[in-house]
């Protein structure tokens, strides 16, 4: 339930229809945007912020910067064609759309993928999620000019990404999750030099653990800021480590699981504060916990068979009609896509439900009130937004 | 889920049941029916989560569909509740008063399909788009290729032969 | 806040006396990994420019383009050019290429300041990453359409060589949709196929289930569709693009499966009424034999609405699809519905009529505006060895007339065929199938001049051939019937063939004589061509006809040099019933054009 | 005190020491701070390249006359605070324009760059120029006051209001400087260094990441020259009176380089490390750590 | 924040009304003037290369290309080396790196962006995208040639094009720059008329003077 804003803030005033009383005119609150140019944003997004003094009265999130009506052109595209778009959807952590997509194509289609190309999907998935939260590490800090985390988070993912490109054979848009299976298998000597990388992540965690958690100003700039009421979660389609630093251990990984996590052996982080330390704190652990399933993956993955089931000519793949919707545990929280097929070779509509939808824009105009401009970059960054797949 | 089904049948009518999935089913519901059915999946059968609300475009059928998508993820199941709608002069209740994120998705409808929602905040405020002038584009009889042919300069020099014709044309210059 | 936490951060001075972890030259020192996608490479020798790249292409970043390069039999000589301004590098080309030809290189960096410099072909305009030897190949395995035939019920030999039912059984319906779904529609083969039949369109009506329309479709270009869709040599499979790299795509069946699936009575109406002529315009034209190439010929024009009447010295129309190919292989109701459709055109068909005796062809250019040779080659032609003037010793068109007449053959116990074609298997296997019924027991040997690698007839003759039991023995040069002291036949003396050609490429087969075997048999059969019969043109029309090598000479339309008679078929080309089919649409059409252009011609 | 026209060319000799200098020590620093991000950084000429560029721009824009007055007051700061204070001690050639009461002076130079500098990108109508400046004025005045009151302490100790006289004071051992004789007061003056040498965590008037740059947003082509200049000066100057006040000063340049290359160093070893303070935590900060402690060294005094 | 940027009536406390023209306020209207190089060459050539060796990188990642961005500055590649470094404002940003795609929306604040930064100025194409519409080439909302709309010194061709192609851009743009090539601002200023008209062609919501800066 929307609740009564008066507890937190004195001004502005509210009028009798629940809108916020500012006259701009007045001379008292100033106008300011932040973005789309704007290095304290997460990506080509803005913010329009009503300021009085260092206090946000009110604050518009506006999106559409980066639109390009992905799920109109899916459906002018085959199924297969669908493949190469789909992962553009959100760019820093592009494999989850790849296997939303497939994994809903292929249970429209009646498909069941082989056993090893599940678990080179899940290795993906987790693989991704890591680069994601490295990015995240980075820019949480930075937002509060602590630019060295950045460096080595992005070194870590620099690393990471050359483990994605001989896998897959691309840095950024791997392509690799096809629907019916994986492209490939894993190449000679992946395990090791995996291991390798995973080392170097962990040096680098625990450096991250001791510069930046354990950093009296990023602990001062952080505790206690930027709190979410967790009894809001609902009300806002709060999920992911957003939701579980305020203690709900909502997982799609274990709440409804996927892939090859049944068979893995995990935790879900949950901290308590709902601030921005614990949700943090929560992808720090998150972090970790992907590097140990990594390592999990690798060492119970099956290593023969087929990556690909059998499939029909491509070319002209159609689909019963149906409707289905896939969901994933993403750095960030739920993430979906909302497949539906009239039994033509097209999709007849596709809609795609990435977390940041809600914590960007309806969450985080909620938040925003009362928040000092210092620390908005910081909160913006805390809700781990990714632009991209807001406005798809 | 059958059990699920059992229940909301006593409280309301529904329309055709898909069961998707064991965890996923789809029902379809008269657009009065609709918010009395939501406040009680939220309140009585713990369908707290919004996942997300979307349309789609049965444009044969002069027709929008209506998904409300919803978990509950203590019993880990998910109901997707669907109406139809006519598609002229579409218009729905909103529901931003059970959930607030649902303005959101609200505005984006009505910018992308044209689906007006009385009551619910700022829903007629650009969105995504600017200063967009043609019909909503998710809208099915919306051509954005045509669109964009239209509107923005391609590079030109692109000619392609179709494999079949050249073969004929080269092979069999007198049509033969 | 405990002190810790204020110098803690301070560990992260520890890297001031580590070595940077810097690239030190990105520019050089980093190549893509072994499968990166990278650059398109492609072979552009391999590639047959089938467009499919084209079509699965979502961002339309493919051209197929004129390079130069000469179209052939399954290869469009069109090569993709790629617009880098499209492309985003996700390799579905490469992944469903149909010879792999495309692949990408592991090069990533290309700047330029002029914006039209991002096309490319790839294998025709030379760039650095031609050459690189990493870079994404299509995995092993990994295809997006599929790669293998679907199988088709077909008689097992033991249960054919007894009878002549038709051996195979063709597609159901499920079948054929997965045999269509592997087509990828690139239409290499219409140009090979010597009708142009819209094989693209009908294999998709084929998965559409649609199959009312693609009979429209066959009968557009093939009015012996059903014919066609059992025994057409089919061409457009060795073209197919499928075929690079795993087996063609089953076209010849797929026809048949669309004429099996619609009932016979359906045809005239899905084949639709002909034209109705206007008054006045309405030509008369004869067509002398009423086999494919002459009954299409009418079907065309009758189709616009002229007056055909077609003479046929036989029994029954057909020509050599009635006469020359087994029952197995095509029955003759089969044969029957497809005339049938002709027929209904309105085309007047007189069998047993023989032009020379029963109507001259003077009478035929008197009361007709064109005159169609349609005669085919029913002359069996001889090796000539000594002993061929043996009674016992046959000629193959003969003796397959013979047993489609259903006239009495004296079955031989065992005997030898002289032939490698199609003809020979037919022979071979008809023959087979009587002493079969007759002994219980088979023992034919067929030889051949070439070597198995070589062989004329189709690949799948020559192994059910294997499966019935008949005896095929390669490289074999016939020397001498051997005729035993009562007179009866005993055998064939045969040399081993050296080669067949000499080497200005003329037919001279070199023999090592030492390598002699005798194959015995009761009988022995030529199958080793025909010629025409063209005794019925009468003496003037024989000296006012210009003459190739003892054909008639015709222009591509097969217009002789006579200007109101044609010549069709097999009589002037090859011997094969879709060629036939394709002469007669193109005397069709020179026909309609003369009618057209300069009025009565005749 | 007579006025001997040769200082003139011997003070702007050491002002273009200074400046070359500056340009290459923030250089050096930078490729410091990047060994902790464990890269190479900028070449250490990077610094002259972006000025001669900045200086080579072909527009400009203005925003009124305060606005090009700016940085032009920002300059006339760094370089009035140089040259009223001995760089080099004992040498006649770097004294500049010292003088007996040259120590207010110099204080009222550190102020007078910010206040320029305020007034300036004021004018420019930008909002972020605006909350950078009172972020920056609202934080330097805190930051002031314990470096104020350490400098009152120091002056009480040697009882001179000259900087030269200071330096002389602390000649003679290591253990003379004021770092030795009045550690309190010194600590107080360092904090007060890390707040005036926008760094974290006291770098909230640049903000990049809330309120792009801050003040010099608006500030491009030579307007920006003109602030890399003074970036070059200003904090040597600054770094010459800290030198001079608590470190016992320069007697030849090798010293002056390496001690402020250490001043320097010392707000970048802190400032890689640590995110930045809101404003009011910075205020608080300087006004509950940084003024007891150099009260403490007035009563050490 | 449209309507406050329409013209409106004012009146002020001596009751005289007058009309506000907001955007007559915050813009200039000036239209841009060619700058010629300096006359003499030697130090054009000075100043080109001090402009070569110093790219100030405008912090705005217009699309996907942007992500590549981040590894381009940090310990693996650390383009500093190599004299480029974020300026967060335009005002001091002299190369505008367009990273990929261009939504209408983000074209008309790339479009003030590169405006507001100071000649000579250096746009770089980032991606397929730019260059012929790229994957998005029957998208609604996104631009298909971006020489349309600004004059672009280089393209850099990939999807995405990794660390290494932008590094490569920049040292080919460094040759452009050195060899006195990339007078992007002065042929803008030339064009003004033709790049605004198609600027407006595409834009449909053109609440911004047609010239700020």
């Amino acid at each position: 339930m929307v609740q009564d804003l008066s507890d937190r803030s004195q001004y502005p005033a509210r009028n009798r229809d629940g809108t916020l009383d500012v006259d701009l005119t007045s001379g008292k609150y100033l106008k300011l945007w932040q973005g789309p140019n704007h290095p304290g944003i997460t990506g080509n997004m803005s913010v329009e912020l009503t300021v009085c003094g260092d206090e946000v009265v009110e604050g518009k999130t506006h999106v559409g910067y980066l639109h390009r009506g992905f799920e109109k052109l899916m459906e002018r595209r085959t199924f297969i064609q669908c493949f190469p778009i789909v992962c553009r959807i959100c760019v820093p952590e592009p494999d989850f759309n790849e296997y939303c997509y497939a994994a809903a194509v292929e249970e429209l289609a009646g498909v069941e993928i082989p056993e090893q190309a599940k678990w080179i999907r899940t290795l993906i998935l987790e693989m991704g999620r890591f680069n994601s939260l490295m990015m995240y590490l980075g820019g949480q800090s930075g937002s509060l000019g602590l630019g060295v985390i950045g460096q080595w988070t992005t070194y870590v993912r620099d690393l990471m990404l050359d483990r994605f490109e001989e896998l897959t054979g691309a840095r950024i848009y791997h392509m690799f999750i096809l629907p019916g299976g994986v492209r490939d298998t894993l190449p000679e000597g992946f395990d090791a030099r995996m291991e390798e990388t995973l080392r170097e992540a962990e040096r680098t965690m625990k450096d991250v653990w001791n510069v930046m958690f354990q950093n009296a100003v990023f602990r001062k700039r952080t505790i206690g800021v930027g709190y979410i009421n967790p009894a809001l979660f609902d009300d806002y389609g709060v999920t992911g480590p957003t939701a579980r630093g305020g203690g709900v251990a909502k997982d799609v990984r274990r709440d409804q699981p996927y892939l090859a996590y049944p068979d893995l052996e995990f935790e879900v982080n949950v901290a308590r504060d709902s601030d921005i330390y614990s949700r943090a704190d929560v992808r720090r652990r998150d972090a970790l916990q992907s590097i140990d399933l990594i390592r999990q993956i690798l060492a119970k993955m099956p290593r023969t068979g087929p990556v690909m089931a059998k499939m029909p000519n491509m070319l002209h793949w159609k689909i019963p009609r149906g409707e289905t919707y896939i969901r994933g545990e993403c750095s960030r929280g739920e993430y979906g896509f909302y497949v539906v097929t009239d039994g033509s070779g097209y999709p007849r509509r596709v809609n795609v439900r990435g977390p940041s939808y809600t914590h960007a824009m309806a969450l985080l105009e909620r938040l925003i009130v009362n928040c000092n401009i210092a620390d908005v970059a910081a909160l913006l960054v805390s809700l781990h937004t990714y632009p991209p797949e807001i406005e798809r | 889920m059958q059990d699920l089904q059992t229940r909301l049948a006593q409280h309301t009518d529904l329309g055709e049941w898909t069961q998707q999935r064991a965890d996923l089913a789809f029902v379809t519901v008269a657009r009065e029916h609709l918010h009395g059915l939501l406040r009680h999946l939220r309140d009585h059968e713990g369908f707290t989560h919004l996942v997300l609300l979307t349309a789609v475009d049965w444009l044969e059928d002069g027709q929008f569909q209506l998904t409300y998508l919803m978990n509950n993820r203590a019993a880990a199941r998910d109901i997707g509740v669907r109406v139809l709608i006519p598609r002229e002069g579409a218009d729905m209740d909103s529901i931003h008063d059970l959930w607030p994120t649902a303005a959101t998705y609200q505005r984006e409808l009505r910018e992308m399909f044209g689906i007006d929602f009385p009551g619910s905040p700022r829903v007629d405020e650009e969105f995504i788009l600017e200063g967009w002038r043609d019909m909503p584009p998710y809208r099915r009889d919306f051509d954005t290729l045509k669109y964009a042919q239209e509107e923005f300069a391609e590079r030109p020099g692109r000619v392609s032969k179709d494999p079949e014709t050249h073969m004929k044309q080269k092979l069999y210059p007198d049509g033969a | 806040m405990p002190i810790t936490t204020v110098l803690s951060p301070f560990r992260a001075w520890k890297f001031l006396f580590q070595n940077p972890v810097t690239v030190r030259d990105p520019l050089t020192e980093r190549p893509g990994a072994p499968r990166y996608r990278g650059f398109h490479q492609n072979d552009a020798e391999k590639c047959v420019g089938c467009g499919t790249c084209e079509t699965i292409c979502q961002n339309g970043a493919i051209d197929m383009i004129d390079v130069g390069l000469a179209p052939k039999d399954g290869d469009s000589g069109l090569r993709p050019r790629i617009d880098y301004g499209r492309c985003c590098w996700c390799a579905l080309c490469v992944d469903v290429c149909m010879t792999g030809s495309l692949s990408m290189s592991n090069a990533y960096t290309w700047t330029d300041a002029n914006a039209d410099a991002f096309r490319f072909t790839p294998g025709v305009d030379k760039k650095p990453w031609d050459n690189d030897q990493l870079g994404y190949r299509r995995p092993e395995g990994h295809a997006l359409h599929g790669k293998d035939r679907v199988e088709m019920a077909e008689l097992e030999p033991e249960a054919r060589i007894g009878t002549f039912d038709e051996i195979v059984a063709g597609y159901d319906v499920a079948r054929a949709r997965l045999e269509a779904d592997r087509c990828v529609e690139c239409g290499l083969c219409v140009a090979t196929c010597p009708a142009h039949m819209a094989i693209p369109q009908y294999i998709k009506a084929v998965r559409d289930g649609d199959y009312e329309r693609g009979l429209a479709l066959l009968y557009e270009t093939n009015p012996f569709s059903q014919v066609c869709g059992r025994v057409c040599t089919h061409k457009c499979e060795t073209a197919c693009a499928a075929g690079h790299e795993g087996d063609p795509i089953a076209i010849r069946w797929l026809k048949r499966h669309i004429t099996d699936q619609v009932p016979h009575k359906d045809y005239v109406r899905i084949v639709g009424k002909p034209k109705k002529a206007a008054k006045g315009e309405a030509k008369t034209i004869a067509v002398v034999g009423a086999g494919p190439a002459g009954l299409t010929a009418a079907y065309d024009l009758a189709r616009q609405g002229h007056k055909v009447v077609v003479y046929e010295v036989r029994k029954h129309p057909g020509g050599m699809p009635r006469y020359g190919i087994p029952e197995y292989r095509l029955p003759y109701d089969i044969l029957d519905a497809d005339i049938d459709v002709i027929r209904a055109m309105g085309v007047e068909i007189k069998c047993e009529t023989r032009v020379g005796s029963d109507i001259t062809m003077d009478e035929l250019k008197a009361k007709n505006d064109a005159v169609i040779l349609a005669i085919g080659l029913h002359l069996g032609r001889s090796t000539r060895i000594p002993g061929s003037d043996h009674a016992d010793v046959r000629k193959a068109v003969d003796l397959l007339r013979q047993v489609t007449d259903e006239d009495p053959v004296d079955v031989p116990k065992s005997l030898v065929v002289i032939g490698g074609g199609n003809v020979a298997m037919d022979i071979a296997r008809t023959m087979a199938r009587l002493q079969m019924k007759a002994y219980g027991e088979v023992a034919v040997t067929v030889t051949a001049l070439e070597d198995k690698a070589h062989f004329l007839a189709d690949p799948d003759e020559i192994r059910e051939c294997g499966e019935e039991g008949i005896d095929i023995v390669d490289a074999r040069g016939p020397q001498e019937v051997v005729i035993d002291a009562d007179g009866r036949v005993e055998g064939l003396r045969t040399w081993r063939v050296q080669s067949i050609f000499d080497a200005q490429g003329r037919f001279a087969p070199s023999y090592d004589e030492s390598d002699e075997r005798i194959h015995p048999g009761d009988m022995v059969i030529e199958a080793i061509g025909q010629a025409a019969g063209v005794d019925m043109l009468g003496e003037g029309l024989t000296e006012a006809l210009e003459w190739n090598r003892g054909r008639i000479q015709v222009d591509a339309d097969g217009r002789t040099s006579e200007s109101w008679l044609w010549a069709i078929g097999d009589c002037v080309k090859g011997p094969d019933v879709v060629h036939a089919v394709a002469d007669g649409h193109r005397a069709a059409k020179s026909i309609l054009a003369a009618f057209e252009g300069k009025g009565d011609e005749a | 005190m007579d006025f001997e026209w040769i200082r003139i060319p011997h003070a702007l000799l050491t002002l273009l020491i200074v400046f070359l200098y500056g340009l290459l020590l923030g250089a050096v620093i930078q490729k410091i701070g990047a060994r902790a991000g464990r890269r190479h950084g900028i070449p250490f000429y990077q610094n002259y390249i972006d000025l001669i560029k900045n200086y080579a721009l072909r527009t400009t824009i203005t925003h009124g006359f305060m606005f090009y007055l700016g940085p032009v007051f920002r300059l006339t700061g760094g370089v009035g605070l140089l040259l009223f204070v001995p760089t080099i001690y004992g040498v006649a050639m770097h004294e500049n324009f010292s003088f007996a009461g040259d120590l207010i002076l110099a204080l009222y130079f550190v102020f007078f760059g910010s206040l320029g500098m305020a007034l300036g990108a004021g004018e420019s109508g930008h909002p972020y120029a605006a909350i950078g400046v009172s972020r920056g004025l609202s934080q330097v005045t805190a930051a002031e006051l314990p470096f104020a009151i350490a400098v009152f302490a120091v002056a009480l100790q040697y009882q001179t209001l000259s900087v030269t006289d200071i330096v002389a004071a602390q000649q003679g051992s290591v253990f003379n400087w004021t770092v030795f004789t009045n550690p309190l007061a010194v600590t107080a003056a360092m904090m007060s260094f890390l707040g005036s040498m926008m760094r974290p965590p006291f770098d909230v008037v640049l903000a990049p990441q809330e309120i792009p740059i801050g003040p010099p947003t608006e500030y491009h082509s030579a307007y920006l020259a003109l602030m890399q200049s003074n970036r070059a000066i200003f904090p040597i100057a600054k770094m010459v009176i800290y030198m001079n006040l608590f470190f016992g000063g320069a007697a030849n340049w090798p010293v002056f380089f390496l001690k402020v290359f250490l001043l320097y160093l010392f707000a970048a070893f802190v400032g890689v490390v640590f995110p930045r303070f809101r404003v009011e935590q910075s205020v608080r900060w300087f006004l509950v750590w940084g003024v007891p402690v150099a009260v403490a060294g007035l009563f050490w005094v | 924040m449209k309507d406050e940027l329409k013209p409106r009536i004012v009146k002020g406390p001596d009751g005289i009304e007058f009309e506000v023209d907001p955007l007559r306020d915050y813009y200039c209207e000036a239209s841009p003037s060619v700058h010629p190089p300096v006359y003499v060459k030697i130090v054009e050539d000075f100043f080109n290369w001090a402009r070569s060796e110093s790219l100030w990188i405008l912090g705005f990642g217009t699309g996907c290309g942007a992500i590549e961005m981040r590894p381009l500055m940090t310990p693996r590649f650390d383009a500093y080396r190599f004299g480029v470094q974020w300026r967060p404002t335009p005002r001091q940003a002299n190369l505008l790196m367009i990273s990929g795609y261009l939504s209408t929306k983000t074209l008309k604040r790339a479009i003030r962006s590169y405006e507001q930064m100071q000649s000579p100025k250096y746009v770089v194409g980032l991606g397929s995208c730019t260059i012929n519409g790229g994957m998005y080439w029957d998208s609604y909302n996104t631009i298909k040639k971006l020489d349309e709309y600004l004059p672009v010194d280089l393209y850099i061709v990939g999807c995405m094009p990794r660390p290494e192609a932008l590094l490569q851009g920049f040292e080919d743009l460094k040759q452009i720059i050195r060899a006195g090539k990339a007078e992007g601002a002065n042929q803008y200023a030339e064009k003004f008329e033709w790049y605004k008209a198609n600027q407006k062609k595409v834009i449909h919501d053109w609440d911004m003077p047609d010239y700020n800066w």
